[in-house]
């Protein structure tokens, strides 16, 4: 067990590679034993991120060093920078991980059924654990061109999963601006590690944070990093890609664009907090992300509440969530530096932000499934066709019910708990941004009930008479992220001590980031 | 193990709200117990009674999307005209409203670094 | 499909392309190249007798299924590699000092010395193989594309 | 290294970008788009390679190096890496372009779309 956690930060990442290329092999034999493979694999690296969470909660920050002669070993002897390919989890990567593990592993058992009838799945399964693969590694990563490395590995797998089911017109068109803002994005963030690696040398996010200086060249980087990882991860007004992308994709690809939408909003915070730190200025970038935060809230919520079709009016409440992460961290970064305000309400509210995330990529993936499973038995996204189908599909409804709620931020559901904590920090910070989330939170439930009104209320429709329960397999894939939800909302406290605090801490202490490249040398 | 949840300035239990809502569920039952049970099936008591009118077909009966919250909009077409307007769904308008952003950001960081 | 001595001149060139391409692979963990660059070149081979011939032609040549097989397993090889270093670490070189490709020549000494780094010319080769499958599928499938075919699942 | 010379490699690296900005913005044909997204990458490839030249140094190749200083090689891994993810990027955008032009009829990304609002 020691052995296998030594190596577990490679081994998440390594597992899911391997599967991704035995799955075609293995599917030209049989298909059966390849979906075991899938959902077997999953499940080893959801188990292995839970017990380096456990691991990490104990030793601190994993370091680990491709191909040295141990894996600590990040200076090798003669060298006076840390060199190679270095892994460094923190608890933020953890928490980022964990969440990831289980939706990945939900939208690989819900795509078992969901899927069934299209053609070429095991190229399908070859891309899906690429893109887990792509997404650990962006959260993982130490080092910012494996970073740029990691994001395009999932951004072109995420593309062609968009694209899947090619007999559409609209897939094509979601997918081609998925990649093409994906790909000139990236190529921004290349260009400025290119920046940043002309004036030191350097890689390594921590060994670059110890000798950052500020400059002009490292501003225009700041700002390239910044916004494409914004455009990314999809904030107002960089957020028109979005719901094209996220509509089209196969509902359980969806849950997962959700969570690697997650991760760049995770590389933005490691750039703002890891790689810049205290060099930074604070309020400045703190109210960049704000306004990007408020901006996306409202302006995502009130284009979700016109959106007639299912699929994607969920893309956009996902752009309206996005907005309180921002906002909780936006508030933390701004208030970064000044350690008496930090204090009071600043780590509450990166706490919340975080929290949210958390909170966010369970009830999401879970509607999206949801919305999908509608796909899945109608055969339309669109919400004006569909009606009465409650009592077809109970289970769906149920959940449905659950994930609704749970966004809504209704008591005593996990989504209140997050909200509950970004506003009541936020406040003093400035009220007009808690004022803003409950005007939202409360747009989010009407627009929510008009779609479970429209979709599942009613009497039967004549149209639906065939319509039955979606396969066990979709019920299962949302049941995990269900039985998510019902756990955090029992016990929000045992989460946000071992999840939520780590996390937040772990971005506020830039020096322990530091140190744990460049102090453990041998 | 406590459910409690600590924000520094009020407290939160899931527990105390699964309680209400189980006890609100217990008054809601009684109060639906109290209604008659030997109501005839599948005669006129269990039809949908319209004013003595014609009940439309299923299908017209059901509210659609599109009627839902028509006010709203209505008061709100102003901002609806405006927001739609950038929704273009152009691929290059994408890329425009990318490079603007990057543009703005790095003037806002240069320009607050100089203060 | 073009004329005769087109045909004719390419049938000729693959075999250069073909050594060329290897040699670049087989050196790279000496000079400028690898499994990437090596397998490109050998891939534009393959472009070459694509405009050549038509690709109608050309998909008799080389299946689908063929190419997918040699694709997955050049990465599993490539994935087995780093994982046979897992004893110490992930991706460690576990055949320097042995007598396969284990040679350490002194730095700067001496023309290219092929049986020296290790793993890497090994995993120059799964990422050639990777290459050259990954590569022609792509260029195969974008000709049948616009050649108005549709490609098989 | 203290600044980042303005040589001449930079100033084609910039122009590139601009151009290929341009590109990607005003041409509402998708195969010139994807020509833009690629003359990005060539665009930001060159600056990479060109950061880590140094005047009158030798190639980074350990065989036969006659002494004296070398050019960065970390750079060249760096652009040759950008080089071949950029591979599968445009392959994977001309597949979907074609996919785009079967289902539309069209090229023109303002005529081809479906979704909007």
């Amino acid at each position: 067990m020691a052995d296998l956690m030594t190596h577990g930060g490679i081994l998440i990442i390594a597992i899911p590679l391997l599967a991704a290329f035995l799955t075609p092999l293995v599917g030209m034999a049989s298909q059966r034993a390849r979906n075991i493979l899938v959902v077997v694999s999953l499940t080893f690296v959801a188990f292995l991120v839970f017990a380096l969470a456990r691991d990490i909660s104990i030793n601190g920050i994993h370091v680990y060093t491709l191909g040295a002669t141990s894996p600590e070993l990040t200076t090798p002897k003669g060298f006076i920078v840390p060199v190679r390919i270095i892994l460094e989890v923190d608890g933020m990567s953890m928490l980022m991980a964990m969440l990831w593990s289980i939706v990945s592993l939900a939208a690989a058992i819900f795509s078992l059924s969901h899927i069934a009838n299209e053609t070429g799945q095991s190229r399908f399964y070859t891309l899906l654990l690429l893109m887990v693969a792509g997404g650990f590694g962006m959260m993982f990563t130490g080092d910012l061109f494996n970073l740029f490395v990691f994001l395009e590995i999932a951004s072109i797998s995420g593309a062609a999963l968009i694209a899947y089911r090619t007999k559409f017109a609209d897939t094509q068109e979601g997918g081609f601006k998925y990649i093409v803002v994906s790909a000139i994005a990236s190529l921004m963030v290349l260009f400025a590690i290119g920046l940043l690696y002309a004036q030191y040398n350097l890689l390594n996010i921590g060994a670059l944070a110890e000798v950052i200086q500020y400059t002009t060249a490292d501003k225009i980087a700041l700002a390239l990093l910044l916004i494409a990882f914004t455009i990314k991860a999809g904030m107002v007004p960089l957020h028109l890609w979005f719901p094209d992308a996220y509509s089209v994709a196969p509902a359980s690809i969806t849950g997962m664009l959700v969570i690697t939408s997650h991760a760049c909003m995770y590389a933005a915070f490691r750039i703002c907090f890891s790689l810049y730190g205290t060099m930074l200025d604070a309020p400045v970038v703190g109210w960049i992300l704000i306004v990007f935060g408020l901006l996306s809230m409202f302006v995502g919520v009130t284009m979700a509440v016109f959106q007639k079709d299912v699929m994607r009016f969920m893309s956009y409440h996902a752009i309206s969530q996005l907005g309180y992460m921002w906002i909780g961290v936006g508030v933390g970064l701004a208030v970064l530096g000044n350690a008496d305000l930090m204090a009071t309400y600043g780590r509450d509210a990166m706490s919340g932000g975080i929290f949210h995330i958390l909170n966010h990529a369970m009830y999401k993936p879970l509607l999206f499934f949801t919305g999908g499973a509608l796909f899945h038995m109608t055969g339309t996204r669109d919400l004006t066709k569909m009606g009465g189908l409650a009592h077809k599909m109970k289970w769906t409804a149920i959940l449905y019910i659950i994930g609704t709620l749970s966004i809504s931020g209704i008591p005593p559901l996990n989504g209140f708990s997050s909200k509950i904590l970004i506003y009541e920090s936020v406040y003093q910070f400035n009220a007009i941004l808690t004022i803003t989330g409950i005007v939202v939170s409360i747009l989010t439930l009407a627009s929510f009930t008009k779609a479970f009104h429209s979709a599942f209320m009613g009497a039967e429709l004549p149209e639906y008479g065939k319509v039955r329960e979606v396969p066990k397999s979709m019920i299962i894939g949302m049941a995990i992220l269900a039985a998510g939800i019902v756990f955090i909302t029992l016990f929000p406290s045992l989460v946000v001590d071992w999840a939520i605090h780590p996390a937040a801490d772990a971005l506020i202490n830039q020096g322990g980031y530091i140190d744990a490249i460049t102090g453990a040398v041998p | 193990m406590t459910a409690i949840l600590e924000s520094g300035y009020a407290f939160w239990n899931p527990i105390i709200w699964i309680i209400v809502f189980i006890v609100v569920g217990i008054i809601v039952y009684f109060f639906r117990r109290q209604g008659q049970e030997e109501y005839k099936k599948d005669t006129d008591q269990t039809r949908i009674f319209l004013c003595g009118e014609e009940v439309p077909e299923a299908g017209e009966r059901h509210i659609r999307v599109g009627n839902i919250y028509w006010g709203f909009f209505e008061t709100l077409k102003e901002y609806y005209n405006q927001v739609l307007r950038v929704h273009t769904g152009i691929i290059n308008d994408y890329i425009l409203w990318f490079v603007a952003a990057t543009a703005l950001s790095v003037i806002i960081l240069l320009v607050a670094g100089l203060g | 499909m073009l004329s005769k001595i087109v045909r004719t001149v390419a049938n000729q060139l693959i075999v250069f392309i073909l050594v060329f391409g290897l040699y670049i692979i087989a050196h790279g963990h000496l000079t400028p190249g690898g499994g990437f660059q090596g397998g490109a070149i050998i891939v534009s081979g393959v472009v070459m007798l694509l405009v050549a011939f038509s690709s109608h032609e050309m998909k008799k040549g080389l299946r689908e299924r063929v190419l997918s097989i040699v694709e997955s397993s050049g990465a599993l090889i490539f994935i087995i590699l780093a994982f046979a270093g897992i004893g110490t670490v992930f991706f460690y070189n576990i055949l320097l000092g042995t007598p396969l490709f284990g040679g350490i020549p002194a730095t700067g000494s001496g023309p290219g010395i092929l049986w020296t780094a290790g793993v890497i010319p090994l995993m120059n080769f799964a990422v050639g193989l990777k290459v050259i499958a990954g590569l022609s599928a792509v260029v195969l499938a974008l000709a049948l594309f616009s050649s108005g075919e549709e490609v098989e699942e | 290294m203290d600044y980042i010379p303005l040589d001449f490699p930079f100033l084609a690296a910039a122009l590139l970008v601009g151009i290929s900005f341009y590109i990607i913005i005003f041409k509402k044909n998708l195969t010139k788009l994807i020509m833009g997204v690629a003359m990005l990458a060539s665009g930001v490839n060159l600056f990479l390679v060109s950061l880590g030249y140094r005047a009158g140094a030798n190639a980074p190749i350990y065989t036969d190096v006659p002494g004296g200083p070398m050019v960065m090689s970390v750079p060249q891994a760096l652009t040759l890496t950008s080089i071949v993810i950029n591979v599968a990027v445009l392959a994977l955008m001309l597949t979907m372009v074609i996919r785009i032009y079967r289902h539309t009829g069209t090229l023109d990304s303002e005529k081809s779309r479906k979704m909007k609002g």
